[in-house]
């Protein structure tokens, strides 16, 4: 007789019906959308040129976000993975703020900081680099909300790495430079490419933060939600599954290149 | 030559005093403590990558507390090895040359010269996860030693190797220290390991060096109860493995020969527990393949075990139970005879 | 001579730098627009049933959520981390999908399936509940966005659970139910009120979902949006101060709270 | 009584097939196997923790088979204990009762009656983190015994103990047995743990039972090579540890005396190794306590080392070199002598 002591009492069914009201409820409405879309009016929204360069600049302006957040980010998590000091705790603490404060209310702080009439607005004008309804903006926008995606997973992947290893190659000859590039960071590149991917991911579903600093050039988000509001549900669907689809394609791409890295 | 003068190094949990160690060109250099004495971290200041509280580091007259690690050409390899786990067996052999970004056909030489030297030349492309213990020791001896370092440090070397490896590894550094002549300073808490290796001892217990000297100094004159903790549980003997013209296996000392089992041969070390020695008024005859005939110099009184110390010459130290002692009535100057098996002692 | 050879190179100064920049682009903006606040303004917005109303409602439907995330996203964290089934990889990608899936498109697949028009939203509706424009669509918008945060969390508390606890349990005579609830679920309890917490402030920091679902009543963020849509950035910047102050205290007092937990 | 029949239980890696176990009411019964031998998944298949495969098991006459483990009461000891370390000692103690919802007093006699039974009264409000290993097994003991249950299992009680404390708990294992008679399946890779504690002993290996048999029956007459391998290491002998009049203490068996060093007393074991006998065609007048005559009736050649069996009797395994053996030119059929030293002599 085969038995499972721990699948057939009635506690784990139990549960397997309670969770799986909670997976329904994840999938449902994506799935839903999916394939309830007409696929004819999906291709017309596909070659609506409005919703391509809105994803298109959507797809962009995440990707420099996450650019940023790589050059800045992982210096900031190696240092936060390899050494202590008075105050760390609260340093790592501050750099998840951006995950619980509301979106919008973190646009209004950004505006404030880089908006035209503020110190650092004007100063970056001087340049050539204005925040108000432009592309830095909405960079600085995915930037702010996505970057403690980045720098934990960096971090984590820091501390995998044995530090001994970067010692050796320190009496074999190599400068603190050397031992980053040649030991550090190919070991710990999965979780940063990983991070670089949430990061991505993270920054290409904001929308709060995004329309405070600007409006337009209309991301994806900002498109879908004009189209609700004017004109209604339907209309703002195909684009809506379209937006789904791209994200959900390029996450599951990423992912498992990602994963076929791990095994080679 | 590699010198430390009143090195203090801090380990949170307790602290490194007054270390002063000097270690001449092409030595090799043993620093003997028990687990978490602080032998790794004492490897490490001397590399430079743990930060010394105060106290300086000379090598070959010039000081180089201060430098940073890569300058120093000191090479370390630690007990686990530590190999890179994303470069094959030879390209971690190689990471220190092409740092170094020395020509193609120099890297060729010192890999083949390398992989001769520690016979592993068949497993240069594999991953490090897939070697064995012993595989990976070689792989990180040859790392080290590819940058034909002035000083090898050897982080417990032998410990994370299983028994069967360990006597032929042990043997291995030996030849390759004789061949290679680097200055190597090899960490352990394995005294057996310490004498069989070692040119100097430093004794390292409680924060501090408590002795130094010649492994013979180490064990025949232990300076405090510490050190002699570990020399005190055997019969200690320097000599060399022969064999005699009747077949037989023989370690034969300044003074006498005693009859062994081993496939070692030349200058070695031997050991007899004190408990596996029989004594006995007349000689014994029995299947037993040394007996002596030798004077008590002196009884220590365990309680219900005795410690008889032997000279033959040289002292054997034995162990008997109270009521042997006393049903045979052996008293100080007595002549006796002292036997044990071939199999008792231990060749190392 | 002291001597800190992994502190003192130039590499580490260079990260010091880059990660000082990210640093100060995460809190700069908070700090500023928190400091630069007229405390009687701030008094005066504190004061504003309109703004009191909508952090209130935010505050209250965010833990409507968290509840119900608590309710059905804890059995299934610990199916997870109990049982190995095939497509296990599976399920556990989709439950993150949410956070991964740009929240406008989120909305919209939420009000596709939920809203009056759909099948779901009339079947709902007949028990009296509504989900457009009203409490109930804040709900599960908030919902939907934060769910990932309490499953994963609680999923890793129950891994960190030896199963043979829970096996010596039953030998001593506790039921499933009785070895969850008195082994499983106090051991990995930080975990999952860790989950709660991080759930809730996603949940009040949520905007995009929510207002596709319901634009009224308004939640904070809608109304900090509202009046910087109609009056501008400094009358829409007292309310985002106020509703960042509410967030941050909140979560400090509830991150104090647990580590204070973890003590005793 | 338990009756284990045919059981399968699939590890993944590998299989426990055609487990078939009866262990008596009342009786210590010993699962032996090397680590990795599936000795805990076949305790957790009885407590009804691990799904079977196929087969039954049957407690007191009823099949249990799918019965949910906590109908068994049936208790489990874990080698690491596996404390609820939310809970204090005492906590963990009563958990059993207090899900029974047994009334107040009871649960005050019962830990009373344990507190006092396993000496641990004085840790009952402590937390299971700042107990030391000793102090937790008592705990996980006492948290098994407070149910009375019917059936107890000991996965490897005694070998995440340091060898200090070991002796002591294996003692008052056997003690806690005389006294409650509650019915034991304790598994071990040790073989003398085994033979100590054992009234029955199964021997585990390969997936399968090997042998089922007393102490006796399993060193004395091993039915395969896999099972001969835990034996053939040790001449070992039952019997009782005595002080005699003359103030020695001796290990008394059917046939013979040997002279010991032990504070053990009572019905137990000794044994003593092949390499610590010596052999003589004379008696050896030495420190060695314990010399007897005996006929040497079997010559096992391994190569340089031989193994000779001597009946005096019982029989003991000597191991002597070649040249040895040929110098004193031994053959089956003589009459030798065998002497070893008291402390050569391991009681447990």
């Amino acid at each position: 007789m085969v038995k499972k002591w721990f699948a057939t009492n009635n506690m784990t069914i139990t549960f397997i019906l309670l969770g799986g009201i909670i997976f329904l409820f994840i999938i449902v409405p994506l799935l839903k959308m999916i394939v309830a879309s007409d696929p004819k009016i999906l291709l017309d929204t596909a070659l609506d040129s409005e919703v391509i360069n809105s994803i298109g600049l959507t797809l962009y302006a995440a990707l420099i976000a996450t650019v940023i957040g790589f050059l800045l980010g992982v210096p900031l998590a190696y240092l936060l993975a390899r050494f202590d000091f008075p105050g760390k705790n609260l340093v790592e603490g501050l750099i998840d703020v951006p995950i619980v404060v509301p979106h919008i209310a973190a646009g209004i702080a950004l505006l404030f900081v880089f908006g035209r009439s503020s110190l650092a607005g004007k100063a970056f004008n001087l340049i050539g680099i204005d925040f108000f309804d432009s592309i830095a903006g909405i960079v600085i926008a995915m930037l702010f909300v996505s970057i403690p995606f980045m720098i934990d997973s960096a971090k984590e992947g820091f501390k995998k790495v044995d530090v001994r290893l970067e010692k050796v190659s320190r009496t074999l000859g190599a400068s603190p430079w050397q031992a980053f590039f040649k030991i550090s960071i190919p070991l710990a590149w999965r979780s940063i490419v990983a991070g670089g991917v949430m990061m991505w991911a993270r920054g290409i579903s904001e929308f709060a933060a995004v329309i405070i600093l600007a409006y337009h050039p209309m991301v994806a988000s900002t498109l879908i939600y004009e189209r609700f509001e004017t004109y209604g549900l339907d209309y703002a669907r195909p684009a809506a599954v379209l937006l789904i689809l791209v994200c959900l394609i390029s996450f599951i791409v990423l992912r498992l290149l990602l994963y076929r890295g791990q095994k080679t | 030559m590699i010198q430390v003068k009143n090195l203090y190094v801090d380990l949170g949990d307790f602290q490194l005093q007054d270390i002063n160690l000097t270690v001449d060109e092409g030595e090799y250099f043993i620093v003997l403590g028990p687990t978490g004495a602080g032998k790794t971290v004492l490897l490490e200041s001397i590399a430079g990558l743990y930060p010394v509280k105060s106290g300086q580091i000379w090598l070959r007259g010039k000081e180089v507390t201060s430098l940073e690690p890569e300058k120093r050409n000191i090479s370390i390899v630690y007990q686990d090895h530590v190999l890179f786990p994303h470069l094959s067996a030879a390209e971690n052999i190689l990471f220190g040359l092409k740092i170094h970004r020395r020509p193609k056909q120099e890297l060729v030489k010192v890999l083949d010269w390398l992989s001769d030297l520690l016979g592993i030349a068949h497993i240069m492309d594999r991953s490090p996860d897939t070697l064995s213990g012993g595989e990976r020791q070689k792989v990180a001896l040859a790392r080290a030693l590819s940058t034909k370092p002035e000083v090898l440090l050897l982080d417990e070397p032998l410990s994370a190797l299983d028994p069967e490896t360990r006597e032929g590894v042990q043997k291995e550094l030996r030849q390759l220290h004789n061949q290679l002549k680097v200055t190597t300073i090899h960490v352990t808490h394995d005294f057996e390991e310490a004498i069989a290796l070692g040119d100097h001892i430093a004794v390292l217990g409680e924060g501090c060096i408590k002795q130094v000297g010649t492994p013979e100094q180490i064990f025949h004159q232990p300076n405090s109860e510490f050190v002699a903790h570990f020399a005190m549980a055997r019969n200690i003997f320097t000599g060399e493995v022969v064999e005699r013209d009747d077949g037989s296996t023989v370690f034969r000392t300044e003074d006498t020969e005693l009859e062994v089992v081993t496939d070692l041969r030349g200058k070695l070390h031997a050991s007899v527990r004190p408990e596996d020695i029989l004594i006995s008024p007349e000689p014994l005859r029995s299947t037993a393949r040394n007996s002596f005939c030798g004077t008590i110099t002196h009884i220590a009184d365990r309680g219900s075990t005795l410690y008889l110390t032997v000279n033959l010459p040289p002292d054997f130290i034995c162990l008997v139970t109270r009521r042997s002692c006393e049903e045979m009535r052996l008293t100080k100057g007595q002549k006796v005879y002292i036997t044990f098996k071939a199999s008792a002692v231990h060749i190392f």
